[in-house]
């Protein structure tokens, strides 16, 4: 599931049939301008909120904020909006719905990983059902640090994204070099329950396995697990009653 | 006596539903305006009344349990700030309190006093987000919910205003610690309570008008009607056990900071449904004004940590055994089971284990919502507030 | 003047000004809305964030343009052209204005098409406007919006049935289907629905239920389940990106203010009022424009009925009500009394 | 006479009861054990905890044999609080080594969901569950993350 990061310069195909007619070249720089300033000044956002930023990101768009000054709608539906916003840790389980969710949205689109959860997991970072920055899953266009973030960095975070656009419009802006994590992200090695292709032997095993709870003696995760989180004898000892003394 | 219709077999297979029914299996969530989060229904729909629902909980599972075991008891408040996030302070005082226990550490009189004024501060805060919230359900994000919503979010901000004062943080605190907090009262702090109270009074009035409409009624009224007995089977808590007409509340019936010094009195409502929950939350918010008034006056001197240093491990030596403490939080009873002796110096917790209100709340709809319509969803997973934080931990 | 000339000096205007209406009103709805919620609205945009609807329709035209894989394509595209359209058409039997007539009378005159039968060209054009929104529902090949859809079609059909039945109210009082004469007829005998006498109390309570059912109708608060975004996230707009969804919107907006036009027209005088007749047109927009601001100011103050409770309030109040209505309004026309 | 005198008199408890730490019983008296509960006024029903508990190798004494390793063991503690006035809440729990515990779903309905999610998080199976499923994680996963031979850091593709 590595991210595409690559530069995404989606044109409405109206730019080809303006650019065909005669006379109009002149214009398009104009054209261009004022295409600009309306896609910078509307803003509408697809609100991806899972935890407590969410809460942040309600506040934005309450009174003392405001996002709507600058022409930002909140709408649920993914097919209205440029811009996720996303609000909170993202679990393993969530993670492919944020990623459907994110194919949904109409280009031109962006995407602001708001919070540190969203940026890095932060410190729920190493654990087994987090995934360690949304960065992975979607392309990340502007990251609003903080746990939470208070609200006005949630306006301010806006404001980036819309000299972002601006200077990606104008040809000025590079894409950002690959993050480290992404660059090494494997591929699922297995397919997900469902998927036509997943072996059906492999559900049959995981079923098993989760049945006669055998766990972690014959599946490929446990021989990669690093046993960090495995109890030593002496934690053992500490518990009362674990130890047989007879 | 009032008589409730038949109990609804959640576990019911959709298979023996009439098979000439047209069904239409229908997915809410996890990605919903209304879901409160990441919470996922299944509704098998008969037309537009619900005949099955089943929830899935579990898209914001961020192994909490498992990371607790990993860190020291005073590294573990932090993570419970986020747990439920829309009442830190309340999370906080209920792992420490769970640590004290276990630990045998003593509170000071004024670190008690605080507690309760800043849970039943955070009981406001957690109720008006709750209000506007579920106006919101009903209203609709471009309705007279957002309005009323926007009025909340004001006064809630006023709240968190306060904590900033003390704590520095207008979000997750990290205060409290087992022994004590860690902030003391700033100077000034206490007017400035006695004014942010004396603006939210009025105002509270002004919210319980916007709702005293006949269109609020309709949409509340018998709607996700919760018997008494379910409720208790399900262990409900919190408002929405006193929404069932059981009278029931931690706060006054197994007191613990300074709620003994103080008369609460609890807000019970018969009538079971909708409406009943909301009715309870709004005459708990007008409580808590008064106790933290009542509580303002009381505050004593003196420090307000335990003399123990907490930063030490050493002391911790001894903790083992296996602990329940539960408190009242704005949601209900938020328990914290914790076995002692995790860590090889016995500073962690073997296993802890949350006993989250919001989890028993969500899980009573599959039983609720059976029968209504799927308007109706939303209005009665706004009534139960879940939080998902602390649903899925 | 010929009818196509006419029909073009009149047409253009009025279609310039319902379009640019409808972009104003997106505008000031979200700084009504700010407002009354303690917060700005847009104003950053242009000078107090005037320019904010033309951002967004530029921006809407710049979006990529999806159909869903396993929707019927050419419905899907089909279905976002005709909202406006039959709003647009609806408008033009409106009188907007008021001359002298050749006989010194009261003249209402302004509409596009003075149909004599003005009432019925309104009310089957509003009887069609299910067609397009039950197709873009079904097309979408999405739950929600056959949800939607279907939702639409129930209360558009149950709706339309107190609408037609107020609107006869007026029409009994003049004895014409013509707007233009039901607007003479009340500048002669005072609203329908404001006068000293003994038939506005029906005309008001019948301009009540009318108001109400083309509420129901334009989908606004309390009555837009259809679009209920708690529970059904955007209706059957979900799956339309970009200008499709943007022409649904203005569909919505322009349908609000003809449905304010069509109610001061039938029970509140329309372009007649105080004054010489030139004022006419003022009157008409002050009329309709007190109108529009009532209905977001409902929008904005009110919670969302239920389905089955918008069901029952239509068939158990407003149908009886209504033709309960049409015969008092029979009675008071043939005892004289209107 | 305190609740915990009455259950003595019917079931095989300690005399006084354990400082610290709920009282453990068998698992065969489980549910009669909560239906008495449930009788003498505790009917709000709380929480069930279920710990993993590894085979460990205990440490040995200088220039003794290592003592034997400790057997594979699952806790499973429910909690009940009676309601009203006075509120108390009783907890007790069962030792199984084979990790199956009987179900209270007949009892307390909460017990549905709760036991669910103890079974994902730590494999614990409550017997005769109606819908014995994972609650937490995907229906895909392996595993159950509270166990204490499961690393916090598992290999979870594609991500780590």
């Amino acid at each position: 599931m590595a991210v595409d990061e690559g530069p995404r310069n989606y044109e409405h195909p109206a730019y080809d049939y303006l650019e065909q007619m005669p006379g109009l070249s002149l214009a398009m720089t104009t054209v261009d301008k004022v295409l600009e300033w309306s896609a910078t000044n509307s803003l509408w956002i697809f609100p991806m909120a899972t935890s407590c930023c969410a809460i942040e990101f309600i506040t934005a768009a309450a009174s003392r904020v405001d996002i709507d000054q600058i022409g930002s709608v909140v709408r649920p539906t993914p097919r209205h909006c440029d811009v996720m916003i996303v609000a909170g840790t993202i679990t393993v389980k969530m993670a492919p719905r944020v990623k459907k969710l994110w194919e949904q949205m109409p280009e031109p689109k962006w995407c602001i990983a708001m919070g540190s959860c969203a940026i890095s997991g932060d410190f729920y970072r190493d654990i087994y059902s987090v995934v360690p920055g949304i960065d992975t899953v979607v392309p990340v266009d502007v990251y609003i640090p903080g746990c939470p973030p208070n609200p006005d960095q949630v306006l301010l975070g806006l404001q980036r994204l819309q000299d972002k656009i601006r200077s990606q419009r104008d040809g000025v802006s590079t894409e950002p070099e690959t993050r480290p994590e992404t660059a090494k992200m494997i591929l699922p090695a297995n397919k997900r329950v469902g998927d036509p292709d997943r072996d059906p032997l492999l559900t049959d095993a995981q079923h098993d396995a989760s049945r006669n709870l055998g766990v972690g003696t014959n599946t490929d995760r446990a021989k990669d697990a690093r046993p960090i989180g495995a109890i030593t004898e002496d934690e053992a000892a500490n518990v009362r009653g674990t130890v047989d003394d007879k | 006596m009032r008589t409730f219709p038949a109990r609804v077999d959640p576990h019911f297979d959709i298979e023996e539903y009439d098979p000439e029914a047209d069904l239409m299996a229908l997915n809410m969530g996890p990605q919903h305006p209304s879901t409160h989060g990441v919470f996922r229904i299944k509704l098998f729909l008969d037309g537009e009344t619900i005949v099955k629902a089943v929830g899935y909980p579990g898209y914001l599972h961020r192994g909490v349990e498992k990371l607790c075991e990993k860190l020291t008891y005073v590294q573990i408040t932090p993570i419970f700030d986020k747990h439920d996030y829309v009442a830190p302070m309340t999370n906080e005082q209920a792992v420490n309190m769970a640590f004290e226990k276990l630990l045998g550490l003593e509170v000071p009189m004024r670190a008690r006093v605080l507690r309760t004024i800043l849970a039943e501060l955070q009981r406001i805060a957690s109720h008006l987000l709750w209000l506007g919230t579920f106006t919101l359900d009903i209203g609709g994000t471009i309705g007279g919910g957002a309005s009323l919503m926007m009025y909340t979010f004001r006064e809630r901000e006023m709240i968190l205003d306060l904590f900033e004062m003390l704590t520095g943080c207008r979000f997750h605190y990290n205060t409290h610690s087992p022994g004590g907090n860690r902030h003391d009262i700033p100077e000034g702090w206490e007017t400035a309570v006695k004014a942010v109270l004396d603006a939210i009074e009025p105002r509270l009035d002004e919210y319980d008008a916007l709702c005293d409409n006949d269109i609020f009624l309709v949409r509340t009224k018998d709607i996700g009607v919760l018997p008494p007995d379910l409720a208790l089977e399900l262990g409900q808590t919190g408002p929405v056990l006193r929404g069932s007409g059981i009278d029931h509340d931690l706060r006054r019936d197994a007191p613990y900071h300074a709620y003994d010094l103080v008369n609460v009195k609890v807000a019970v409502d018969d009538g079971c449904d909708c409406l009943a929950r909301y009715r309870v939350r709004v005459a708990e918010m007008r409580e808590s004004l008064r106790l933290v008034r009542e509580l303002l006056t009381m505050i004593p001197g003196g420090p307000i940590i335990g003399s123990k240093p907490i930063k030490s491990l050493v002391q911790f030596k001894a903790a083992k055994g296996q602990v329940y403490v539960g408190i009242e939080t704005p949601r209900g009873e938020l328990g914290t089971y914790l076995i002692g002796g995790g860590d090889q110096r016995g500073a962690a917790p073997y296993r802890l284990k949350i006993r989250p209100p919001s989890l028993h709340a969500v899980a009573a709809v599959e039983y609720l919502l059976p029968g209504h319509m799927l308007s109706d969803v939303v209005t009665v997973l706004g009534s139960l507030d879940p939080i998902m934080g602390e649903v899925d931990r | 003047m010929s009818p196509v000339v006419h029909a073009l000096v009149i047409g253009i205007p009025l279609v310039t000004f319902l379009m640019g209406g409808a972009a104003v009103a997106t505008w000031w709805e979200r700084r009504f809305a700010g407002r009354m919620q303690t917060r700005f609205g847009p104003n950053r945009v242009g000078p107090a964030g005037l320019l904010q609807p033309v951002a967004d329709a530029l921006k809407m035209m710049q979006k990529e343009d999806i159909v869903p894989r396993d929707a019927d394509r050419t419905l899907f595209n089909l279905a976002p052209l005709f909202p406006p359209f039959l709003v647009i058409a609806s408008a033009a039997v409106i009188p907007f204005a008021a001359t002298v007539g050749t006989d010194g009378a009261f003249e209402a005159t302004g509409a596009v098409a003075a149909l004599d039968i003005g009432i019925l060209w309104v009310m089957s054009l509003a009887g069609l406007m299910v067609f397009p929104v039950w197709i873009a529902g079904w097309a979408a090949n999405n739950k929600y919006t056959l949800l939607s859809g279907m939702r639409m079609v129930a209360q558009g059909i149950s709706y339309e049935i107190p609408m037609i039945m107020t609107a006869m109210v007026p029409v009994i009082f003049a004895g014409s289907l013509s707007l233009s004469d039901i607007v003479a007829y009340q500048d002669a005998n005072g609203w329908n629905a404001l006068s000293l006498s003994p038939s506005a109390l029906v005309g008001a309570v019948a301009a009540l239920v009318f108001f109400l059912a083309s509420l129901a109708e334009a989908n606004r608060i309390p009555f837009d389940i259809p679009e209920a975004e708690s529970e059904l996230i955007a209706g059957v707009m979900v799956e339309y990106t970009g200008i499709k969804f943007g022409i649904f919107m203005l569909a919505e907006y322009l349908h609000t203010i003809v449905a304010s036009a069509l109610t001061a027209v039938l029970f509140f005088g329309g372009p007649s009022g105080p004054g010489p007749e030139f004022l006419g047109i003022a009157w008409m927009l002050g009329k309709t424009g007190a109108l529009f601001v009532l209905i977001y100011w409902i929008r904005w103050s009110l919670y969302r009925l239920r389905s089955d409770q918008l069901m029952d309030l239509c068939w158990r109040v407003l149908v009886p009500l209504s033709l309960f209505l049409v015969m008092a309004a029979a009675v008071l026309v043939a005892g004289g009394f209107a | 006479m305190s609740i915990y005198e009455q259950l003595r008199e019917r079931f095989d408890l300690p005399e006084e009861p354990p400082e610290g730490e709920p009282v453990v019983i068998p698992v065969d008296q489980h549910v009669a054990f909560a239906t008495a509960l449930k009788e003498a006024g505790f009917t709000l029903y709380v929480t069930v905890c279920a710990a993993h508990f590894p085979s460990v190798q205990p440490k040995a004494k200088k220039g003794e044999e290592p003592p034997p390793m400790t057997t594979e063991a699952w806790e499973v503690a429910t909690v009940l609080r009676s309601v009203g006035t006075g509120s108390e809440t009783f907890a007790w729990r069962v030792r199984v080594e084979r990790p199956v515990v009987p179900t209270l779903y007949s009892l307390f309905a909460g017990a549905d969901w709760q036991e669910r999610e103890q079974y994902d998080l730590v494999g614990v199976v409550f017997e005769n569950h109606p819908d014995m499923r994972r609650l937490m994680m995907p229906e895909d996963w392996d595993g159950h993350p509270l166990r204490k031979d499961y690393a916090i850091d598992t290999r979870v593709a594609p991500w780590r």
